[in-house]
């Protein structure tokens, strides 16, 4: 073995195999990712949800770190509680992290997670965004993009999937005034370990938001995961950038965007569109390229 | 067991009145309560607050329907409350009032036993701000004799700091000099 | 030195909670129990209070705060009321299902519609079922005494249940009167350090808490929570026993207090402040009536007062909550353990109604006419 | 659950535990990697979710034990080192 180019990501595995989670899941690895950038002096936070419901199945557990979960909706408060024990307790160099899907973050854990910045907790909060309720079996959320078929938006005669754009909550952190906002992507391990670890070191709230590809949820084979996630980032569906202090930065700009197409016929859950549908969707990408490099 | 109603509006320090109280019947070593009237109203609303005192602990928790003894903070409340209310014949009323005040008021309440004082002058004089509650307290020392003067100076002082303690007592003194018997 | 201080019920749960000397704090303000959310806030901004206090966005954080932070292994408390703990329930579960010893005071309010600030039971007798331990108090001393128990009975290595510690909206909360309170020094060396080591969240010794218990562990669990909560029974009479050594206050035996019951005729059981009316009306005018005083809803001790009633002419409940379509929820526990005494049953003091002594007399009327027994009589009501 | 013991609040105290449960078992497709064709890149590693792939001195290694075949190492694989081959009953 000769030729060592491996990736400098961390070897140590903080969430160990054997875990229950489908088959090419982007939220586990997502998750295996994150706990590599957090390291094992970290508590973590789980709301309801998949990750949560496939990694502690009592009596065993995936965790190697001290972890706990207690509802779908107080996932913040809960850790806002952690981090102010450990500062009574003069265990400061804990790191609290929650990692919550995006139910648990942009809808019924928003006013949590709200509270929980606003009061300037030291967390790295990390959503993992597999755009819609999947621990249930594919509801709608409010993180589910626009067209989007999910159990509760089905296609019909006067819906064409979900009817509405998917919450931009990153935006609504940052104007929370959190030191550190970023979103980031499965397909770019790299950049996001990058990023959680910036949000560790960060002093107060920070907040990463992570695209996730889901295999039943999306529609699409197991294997594909990471290239499906890629063409996200390709096609500019998904924009990773980070805002520090303030600061917006694109983080990584494609050399040429890819036409929102090559993402889109690639999951069942956008077979239904029309050209026109599709071509409305681009509009909104090509609308929000425009914004975000504005901000730069 | 004595119990006591206080009148006052909103702002006018009923609710500190009678804790001033309970806490001056501990100096004199017996038990008390002190409770407002549990309502929503605000400032400027007519408001009751309560207090019972007794020798030994007061156990009942019920609100107070027959008062021995009530203090008015305001006598422009005459004329839309009845303070008399639950009180018997021979009870016990001190007005805060002021002398062209006082023919109208003998008049009102010809059974019970009415003091009165200029609380708002004294309160004026000695605070600098109408509130009248403790100058009340000194009238209604004087008036009923249940408690100490030394006991309320030591309860003013636990609910005071400084020199507005020092102010509020001598508002007690003055009052429980001026306090006159009208009825 | 014990030195005597006239202070409200809201203010006597803070002192006590000062010197218990707690970790953190999380609170969100609610009426009647907003005055614990300030003193205390004042306590902690002056420095007399060494504790963390995180000001939460609603009760739903609040529960959900000092979960995370006894989790952690620190020392807790919150106080809510009415609709702050009816957001809380379904954190209620969760926090006596991780068997974590939280303190919560809940200064009784009426729930809505139609909205309504003033006291009855209806809030904390709803949170029934989570598994929290509920203790209910008849004055502010006990108020202080209660809380201060309340830590030992939490954080007994047999119990590690959370406590609610009930007093009275207004009744108590806002009411002043004479409280001794003792020296700090005392109540710290009498409740001691919290050590866990059932759970804590410590890198050093990782644990997940909060798993997923299926239909093959689950209920288990619930067996075990449910030994806890009778092993309660004992730890809050050795506490009670353990108080009055130190303090020379004593409640009975600490889960009921029976008053004048020994020869009466008549007993009346009841919770919370309206006792204190009910002994008033027993000294003044029904020496032949008894009261059996339920300090500890839950566990109940039902046991104890089947002892005390099995032979009295007459017994009667009064409930400041009701369960619509049913029997109210005193009564309904009191007869689950006494089948064959004829218990009456009475609604009063809902939504801050007064229960004034002629409202006593009415309901030991009852009891004497052998009424309410398959339908609650309500005691001064208009319709 | 047999004899095991049930914990106070159902505390997991046992870190890592999930590994007596063998995910291998879920696997269709298998992956093989060719250690002649590998160039020890690490992708496979990297965006393994189960973490089933580590570095050894002898090169990547997949742990079978837990390996759900999901064929996501196959795919991001650059020199096409892996190949999902279907198991054998």
């Amino acid at each position: 073995m000769g030729n060592k180019r491996r990736v400098p990501i961390p070897e140590e595995e903080l969430m160990a195999p054997g875990h229950r989670a489908c088959a090419g899941c982007g939220s586990a690895l997502c998750a295996r990712l994150c706990m590599k950038a957090l390291g094992k002096d970290t508590v973590v936070v789980m709301p309801t949800g998949c990750i949560e419901v496939v990694t502690t199945p009592y009596p065993e557990t995936a965790w190697e770190v001290p972890w706990i979960h207690v509802a779908f909706e107080n996932a913040a408060a809960v850790a806002s509680g952690i981090e102010r024990a450990l500062k009574a307790l003069g265990k400061e160099d804990v790191t609290v992290a929650v990692l919550a899907g995006d139910g648990g973050t942009v809808d019924i854990g928003f006013q949590a997670l709200s509270g929980m910045i606003e009061r300037g907790h030291n967390i790295v909060y990390i959503c993992y965004d597999n755009e819609a309720y999947m621990n249930t079996g594919v509801q709608r959320s409010g993180a589910t993009p626009y067209f989007a078929a999910t159990t509760t938006t089905p296609p019909g005669k006067i819906w064409k999937g979900e009817m509405r754009p998917k919450k931009d909550i990153p935006k609504i952190i940052a104007a929370h005034g959190a030191p550190y906002v970023a979103t980031a992507c499965v397909s770019h391990p790299q950049d996001l370990i990058k990023k959680v670890k910036k949000a560790k070191e960060v002093e107060g709230p920070a907040y990463v938001h992570v695209l996730c590809p889901c295999p039943p949820g999306w529609g699409h084979d197991s294997s594909e995961t990471i290239e499906i996630a890629k063409l996200a980032v390709e096609t500019g569906m998904w924009v990773l950038y980070e805002i520090e202090n303030g600061e917006f930065r694109i983080t990584y700009r494609p050399k040429e965007r890819k036409p929102v197409k090559e993402y889109l016929k690639r999951q069942k859950r956008f077979q239904h569109l029309s050209e026109d549908d599709i071509e409305k969707i681009q509009r909104m990408v090509d609308e929000q390229w425009k914004e975000l490099e504005g901000k730069e | 067991m004595i119990e006591i109603r206080i009148h006052g509006r909103g702002g006018q320090g009923a609710v500190t009145a009678a804790e001033i109280l309970a806490i001056a019947a501990k100096e004199d070593g017996k038990y008390s309560q002190a409770f407002p009237f549990f309502g929503v109203e605000r400032r400027g609303a007519p408001v009751t607050a309560f207090a019972r005192i007794d020798d030994e602990f007061i156990k009942i928790r019920s609100q107070i329907y027959e008062p021995d003894h009530v203090i008015v903070l305001d006598s422009s409340l005459l004329a839309v409350v009845d303070v008399t209310e639950g009180l018997p014949e021979d009870g016990l009323i001190v007005i805060n009032a002021r002398e062209e005040e006082l023919d109208k008021i003998m008049e009102k309440f010809e059974d019970s036993d009415v003091y009165t004082v200029d609380a708002t002058q004294i309160a004026l004089d000695e605070l600098g701000v109408p509130i009248v509650n403790t100058a009340m307290v000194g009238a209604y020392l004087k008036a009923s004799d249940i408690l100490t003067l030394d006991a309320v100076k030591k309860a003013i002082h636990a609910r005071f700091s400084g020199e507005i303690a020092e102010k509020n007592v001598r508002a007690v003194e003055r009052a429980y000099r001026e306090v006159k018997a009208v009825g | 030195m014990t030195e005597v201080h006239v202070i409200n019920g809201n203010y006597a749960v803070a002192e006590a909670v000062r010197m218990v000397d707690v970790d953190v704090i999380a609170a969100y303000p609610i009426t009647p129990q907003t005055p614990i959310v300030e003193y205390l806030s004042e306590f902690v901004s002056n420095g007399e209070l060494d504790a963390e206090f995180i000001h939460v966005e609603s009760e739903h954080s609040a529960i959900s705060a000092v979960l995370g932070a006894s989790a952690t292994g620190a020392r807790v408390f919150t106080a809510t009321a009415s609709q702050g703990l009816a957001l809380m329930h379904e954190i209620l579960f969760i926090a006596s299902g991780l068997r974590l010893p939280i303190v919560m005071a809940v200064a009784n309010r009426a729930l809505s519609a139609p909205i309504n600030i003033w006291c009855d039971h209806s809030d904390s007798v709803a949170q029934r079922d989570t598994s929290w331990i509920q203790l209910y108090c008849e004055s502010n001393q006990e108020v202080f005494d209660t809380v201060v128990q309340a830590y030992r009975i939490a954080e007994h290595e047999d119990v590690l249940l959370p406590v609610m510690v009930c007093l009275d909206g207004f009744t108590l909360s806002h009411t002043l009167e004479p409280v001794e309170l003792p020296e700090e020094e005392e109540v710290r060396s009498f409740v001691g350090k919290y050590e866990p080591t059932h759970c804590y969240l410590d890198p050093e010794d990782p644990m997940t808490l909060g798993p997923v218990g299926g239909p093959d562990s689950y209920m288990e669990f619930k067996k075990m929570q449910h030994d806890a909560m009778e092993k309660a029974r004992e730890v809050i009479g050795e506490v009670n026993r353990e108080f009055s050594d130190e303090f020379g206050r004593s409640y009975g035996d600490g889960l009921i207090e029976e008053y004048n019951t020994e020869d009466a005729d008549y007993v009346v059981i009841a919770m919370g402040s309206v006792c204190g009316t009910v002994k008033h009306v027993i000294d003044e005018e029904r020496p032949d009536v008894g009261l059996v005083r339920v300090k500890a809803y839950r566990p109940f001790p039902g046991d104890r007062i089947v002892e005390v009633i099995q032979d009295k002419e007459g017994v009667v409940t009064i409930d400041r909550a009701h369960s619509y379509g049913a029997m109210p929820p005193l009564w309904t526990d009191v007869k689950a353990h006494a089948p064959d005494v004829d218990v009456s049953s009475t609604i009063a003091g809902l939504g801050g109604r007064d229960i004034r002594p002629q409202d006593v007399l009415e309901i030991i009327k009852v009891a004497e006419e052998g009424k309410g027994m398959d339908e609650p009589v309500w005691i001064n009501v208009k319709v | 659950m047999g004899n095991e013991e049930f914990t106070i609040g159902a505390v997991v105290r046992e870190p890592g535990s999930t590994k007596r449960n063998k995910t291998g078992r879920w696997r269709v497709f298998r992956p093989v990697l060719d250690q002649e064709k590998c160039m020890n890149c690490g992708l496979c590693f990297m965006y393994c979710p189960d973490g089933c792939i580590r570095p050894s001195d002898d090169g990547y290694v997949i742990d079978y034990d837990y390996c759900k075949g999901c064929g996501i190492c196959e795919s991001v694989c650059p020199v096409n080192a892996i190949e999902m081959v279907l198991e054998e009953g």
